[in-house]
């Protein structure tokens, strides 16, 4: 392996605001079913987190905004988010 | 030195060890069912192989054979419903693919804890109903996860699933069931033997990377119920991955069919243990294999984890020296793969080595035949208590003022809801063999391309029946399924049958499972259906309650030629009679009229009149030859009334009946919900309805006229009615 | 002579030797190619692409499989007016290459669905469609999980001006209402079963035609779209 | 509605570490193949974001985790991440 520092990145995908998103909806009514009648606005998305050779945090943002324009994510219908650097649970 | 030790005392090293307890274990070893197991009727000129194969294979001409098999995986689906089901589907196509066949079909047998509240007359006095709304809560989440944990793999490793039954029963709610049955069509030239021959032969290990999956999974989770504190049994839980399963299935059939493969067999409970002992243990005797070689998923994996380790999608395949680079060819076009991790020798010792070290040295038959218990047996108390009763005694009379509302009632039985929302789920047309689907027929039929024959293919099993004489049960269940698969025309050739029991260490649930192998060999003797296959799942408890005896059976039958899509279950056509064919007795015991309706569990399940039960067999099959009937649909839940409403609801006409035409001399509640064996309902075009009465004497099965079809109603129940009876809240 | 129809395989697609089987029923003949080969077989006059999983549809369905090599094979080929349809996961492959507009998300129920559909010829004359007319109806299978067609609206607007919407999901009699989920169960915008490019020679649909190939499997109804494609083959480049 | 203040809560749901990841592989290995070999441990997870009616981040947070262990979660197989106040997308 070489020696090249890494990055811990992850990425957020979720529907593209205004669109559908019937997930979010079906949790919305299962929670409210179990007595959460107030929880609103419910949005699912998924995420995708990867270590990455990189030097710095700004080129694993760009490395990463390229992998999610290139096949993360589908632009047509979703959107994107990048965090470099936290680590996940 | 402490206890964990002694084993070194002993001469075993840690490997060793482990491999030992797995192989020995309930699961992999049989060692508390084999010695009732020989029991059963495996033999009959189409049958290839029977038991203790990886599937059974029976001939059905043109050199072609089925391949069949039937497993469990309850407690897995209990710790994680999806992922315990989807890798349920996984192993069972991995035991048709080692015998050479492509899968090209599946099944599914179910049961739940109840998904709604019984009828308040139904509650068992239990004390704890104060749960039931998280309990409810928590089987629909438990159905939903299988039925999506089916066709999460199903679908995506390519295999339909095209059959089942879902059934629900408190007994269950502790313990699910899932029970999953496969099938696959082949030339049976192409047979693959479990065999490591050939000294200097090269084994493969072809599939996905071993990992820490269900280290001891087969001990761990088959051989114990379910106690608080699970949560040490989770980090076992396996996760599927239909996508490698898929390449993996393409490349050795590609291996079978080009010559390449001298032997295979999957990687199931025990994982490369059970390999590679019981190839080494059916071929030549020996195997030296290399761990080194092994791709592992996680680093620093000692070698008992590695040996024991369950991690899916994995096959071993044998192949001669000079064909190697031609097999790792294969497996690298489908992208599966591929390692050599051993070779075969004739030494009679399997000799695993890491590190170079040895790690295991042990002749691979001692680790493969395993042990046997012969178990005491004893008739439980509660039983003869149970049988005591007459359920007549405790059970309304009803009239023709009431059947309507009774019926309705019974209608709202989860066990009678429409299985649409599951099976919808499910690809049940890939491979374009799918001539009734799901919820066309009392069994699928499935075309064989390239003959004029068809299969049928029919699941059931009924647990409440168990309770009350499991030996019965288990003979109800062959009934039942034979039934299902002559409704379409079917003559039944093989059955293969899936054990679900509890604690075998209990001399009573021992017993029930001795009286159940005698009620399947009383009835596949009787009905001329070989077993060719079948799995145990004991254990099947929770806090020491164990379920009912549920013995589920798998029928197949071959229709021969296939005369075009056979008549369906729905009334269809205004005017058209309706028929009732088979005698109707007094058989409420365990129904469920009883149990829904008034929570009544008690008396005997239906005695099986063996020959009538075959007469009315062929007479269906016969039916269905000639192209008779408009309809045909089997009784079976719920006795005639259920029946005629789901031919109502399948066809969307309804029917006028006269309730007193088929069992006159028997009261109204025993006519409409008896469960007597060997009985459908037909409709006929008025011209051909002689000549149905015709075949049904010469076939001495007794026939009645009961009404004719048409209207909105049954029972005078709108059908619309019905329909949202049937329709499930969950 | 039929021209060669190419059904490329994929990993994890499952539909290859159905495919192969209804263009048979059909007088075409089809041969099967790797996905790891950059270029189709000689005498390629039109691709199938089949339906399945492809890489197990992990991430989105499609979205890893369009970067094989056949995939930019076909893309070219496109280019050159050859005639493609991509049923199901081939659909799915063809929007996430950029081939075809939109896109196919989660069906709205979030639910595997494996029915019958009927269908609305909207648009005939195209590759896949010209022994059909416009308004018939056909009954035709769905198996899939994410099938329900999304798009901008303007790009919609755009399809249906340009006659680039091929199929919508119907009641039998023919009537459309993408709000009623007996008739259009995956929820698709507008009703939409099957587009095509602006070109008219690239078409996807989710419905599969092939397994509505024999009566003895419940309809023929898929059969005029295959023989569509197996006839257009023959005089290459119609359309 | 009441007038109770609401907080936006997001929660990122993971496989439990160790367990076996089909898709991240998938996803790993398609990555590979485009050029970015040293992309390494890739894991799919979800997120699910949703407004609470709360009155202070400690009840939300509790709430949420509550959420999770019933239904947004199957604790056998994935663990979770409550972040309270952060605005999604
Ligand atoms: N879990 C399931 N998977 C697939 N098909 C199912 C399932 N459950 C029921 N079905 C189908 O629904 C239909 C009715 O099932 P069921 O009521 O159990 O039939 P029967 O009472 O005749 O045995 C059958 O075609 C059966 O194969
Ligand atoms: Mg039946």
């Amino acid at each position: 392996m070489s020696d090249t520092p890494t990055r811990h990145v992850t990425v957020t995908i979720r529907p593209k605001v205004g669109l559908r998103d019937p997930e979010g909806n079906a949790i919305e009514h299962a929670l409210a079913a179990l007595g959460w009648q107030g929880v609103t606005n419910v949005h699912v998305g998924r995420t995708v987190s990867f270590e990455l050779p990189a030097g710095d945090d700004d080129t694993a943002r760009s490395e990463a905004a390229e992998m999610c324009s290139r096949i993360l994510a589908n632009p047509v219908i979703e959107d994107f988010q990048i965090e470099v650097g936290g680590r996940g649970v | 030195m402490s206890e964990q030790h002694l084993h070194r005392q002993l001469g075993l090293t840690d490997a060793e060890l482990a491999m030992y307890s797995v192989m020995w274990s309930e699961h992999c070893s049989y060692k508390s069912s084999r010695v009732h197991l020989g029991r059963l009727p495996s033999d009959g000129p189409q049958v290839v192989l029977g038991p203790g194969e990886n599937a059974g294979v029976v001939d059905i001409g043109d050199g072609l054979g089925v391949v069949v098999r039937i497993e469990s995986h309850n407690h897995p689906s209990y710790v994680e419903p999806y992922q315990g089901a989807a890798t349920g589907v996984g192993g069972i196509l991995r035991d048709i693919l080692t015998m050479g066949a492509r899968p090209t079909a599946c099944f599914d047998s179910l049961r739940f804890g109840l998904p709604v509240e019984a009828p308040a007359t139904a509650v068992a006095p239990s004390g704890d109903s104060g749960a039931a709304d998280d309990e409810t809560l928590r089987q629909r989440w438990l159905a939903n996860g299988v039925v999506s944990g089916i066709s999460g793999y199903g679908n995506a490793v390519g295999v339909p699933t095209v059959g089942g039954e879902i059934l629900f029963d408190p007994t269950y709610a502790g313990n699910p069931l899932v029970n999953v049955m496969a099938l696959g069509v082949m030339e049976l030239e192409h047979l693959q033997r479990a065999q490591a021959t050939g000294e200097g032969n090269i084994v493969l290990l072809i599939g996905a990377s071993t990992g820490r999956d269900g280290i001891g999974g087969v001990s761990v989770l088959a051989s114990s119920g379910f106690e608080a504190g699970d949560e040490e049994k989770r980090p076992s839980v396996q996760v599927g991955d239909p996508f490698e399963e898929k390449k993996l299935i393409e490349a050795c059939l590609e291996l079978f069919r080009s010559g390449l493969s001298v032997g295979a067999q999957d990687l199931g409970g025990a994982g490369l243990t059970c390999a590679t002992s019981e190839t080494a243990a059916g071929g030549s005797g020996g195997m030296d294999v290399d761990l080194d070689a092994v791709v592992l998923r996680e680093q620093g994996m000692p070698a008992f984890e590695i040996l024991t380790s369950e991690s899916q999608e994995r096959m071993l395949v044998v192949v001669e020296p000079g064909d190697l680079d031609a097999a790792l060819d294969v497996c690298a076009r489908w992208e599966a793969p591929a390692c050599v991790v051993g070779r075969v020798t004739d030494s009679g010792r399997l000799r695993v080595r890491q590190g170079g070290d040895v790690v295991c040295d042990v002749p691979p038959a001692s680790l493969a035949e395993g042990i046997r218990y012969d178990r005491p047996l004893a008739r439980p108390a509660r039983i003869d208590a149970l049988t005591a009763r007459d359920p007549s005694a405790e059970l309304p009379v009803v009239t023709e003022a009431t059947l309507r509302e009774e019926t309705s009632l019974l209608m709202t039985s989860p066990n009678l809801a429409s299985a649409e929302w599951a099976y919808r789920q499910y690809d049940h047309q890939l491979f374009l063999n799918t001539v009734v689907r799901p919820g066309e027929g009392d069994a699928a039929v499935l075309r064989v391309m390239g003959t004029d024959k068809a299969l049928a293919v029919a699941l059931d099993g009924v647990g409440r029946y168990g309770r009350l004489d499991p030996r019965r049960g288990a003979a109800l269940a062959v009934a039942e399924a034979s039934r299902n698969v002559s409704a379409v025309g079917a003559v039944p050739i093989a059955a293969v049958d899936c054990m679900n029991f509890g604690n075998p260490e209990k001399p009573e649930v021992m017993w029930e499972f001795s009286e159940a192998v005698d009620g399947l060999t009383e009835a596949c003797e009787a009905l001329g259906v070989p077993i060719v296959g079948g799995n145990v799942s004991f254990y099947n408890e929770t806090s020491g309650r164990d379920i009912d005896p549920t013995p589920i059976v798998g029928v197949v039958g071959l229709v021969d030629p296939l005369p075009g899509v056979p008549s369906g279950v729905g009334f269809e056509v205004l005017g058209d009679l309706v028929l009732v064919a088979g005698a109707t007795g007094v058989d409420l015991g365990g129904s469920e009229w009883a149990w829904w309706n008034y929570g009544v569990v008690c008396g005997s399940p239906p005695a099986v009149d063996w020959p009538a039960e075959r007469a009315h067999n062929a007479f269906l099959a016969d039916v269905q030859r000639a192209g008779l009937a408009r309809s045909v649909h089997d009784v079976s839940l719920g006795g005639v009334a259920v029946c005629l409403c789901e031919c109502a609801l399948a066809g969307g006409v309804g029917a006028v009946v006269d309730t007193t035409a088929w069992a006159p001399a028997i009261s109204l509640s025993a006519a409409l919900f008896s469960e007597t064996s060997g009985r459908s309902v037909l409709s006929v075009p008025p011209g051909a309805a002689e000549a149905i009465e015709h075949l049904a004497q010469t076939h001495g099965v007794p026939i009645f006229r009961v009404g004719e079809v048409g209207g909105d109603s049954i029972f005078g129940i709108p059908l619309a009615d019905l329909e949202s009876a049937v329709t499930p809240r969950w | 002579m039929s021209g060669l129809v190419a059904i490329p395989i994929i990993p994890g697609v499952n539909c290859e030797h159905d495919v192969a089987h209804a263009i048979s029923l059909v007088g075409g003949e089809s041969a099967f190619v790797h996905h790891m080969e950059a270029t189709l077989p000689s005498g390629t006059q039109a691709v199938y692409i089949p339906g399945g999983f492809s890489y197990g549809d992990y991430l989105r369905a499609g979205a890893i499989a369009r970067f094989a090599p056949i995939v930019a094979a076909i893309g070219r080929a496109a280019a050159d007016g050859m005639p493609v349809l991509g049923v199901c996961n081939g659909f799915q492959i063809l929007c996430e290459a950029g081939l075809l507009p939109g896109a196919l998300a989660r069906n709205v129920g979030l639910r595997f669905l494996c029915q019958d559909v009927h269908l609305r010829v909207e648009t005939a004359g195209t590759p896949v469609t010209h022994r059909l007319k416009a308004g018939n109806v056909l009954r035709i299978p769905i198996n899939h999980g994410e099938g329900c067609y999304t798009a901008p609206t303007e790009t919609i607007d755009r399809l249906e001006a340009g006659n680039q919407v091929l199929l919508r999901y119907c009641r039998p009699d023919g009537t459309v209402d993408p709000d009623d989920r007996e008739s259009n169960p995956n929820g698709s915008l507008r009703s939409i079963a099957g587009v095509t490019n602006e070109a008219g020679n690239v078409a996807g649909m989710m419905p599969h035609p092939e397994r509505a190939s024999e009566s003895i499997l419940g309809s023929v109804d898929g059969l005029p779209i295959v023989e569509s494609l197996v006839k257009v083959s023959t005089t290459a480049g119609v359309a």
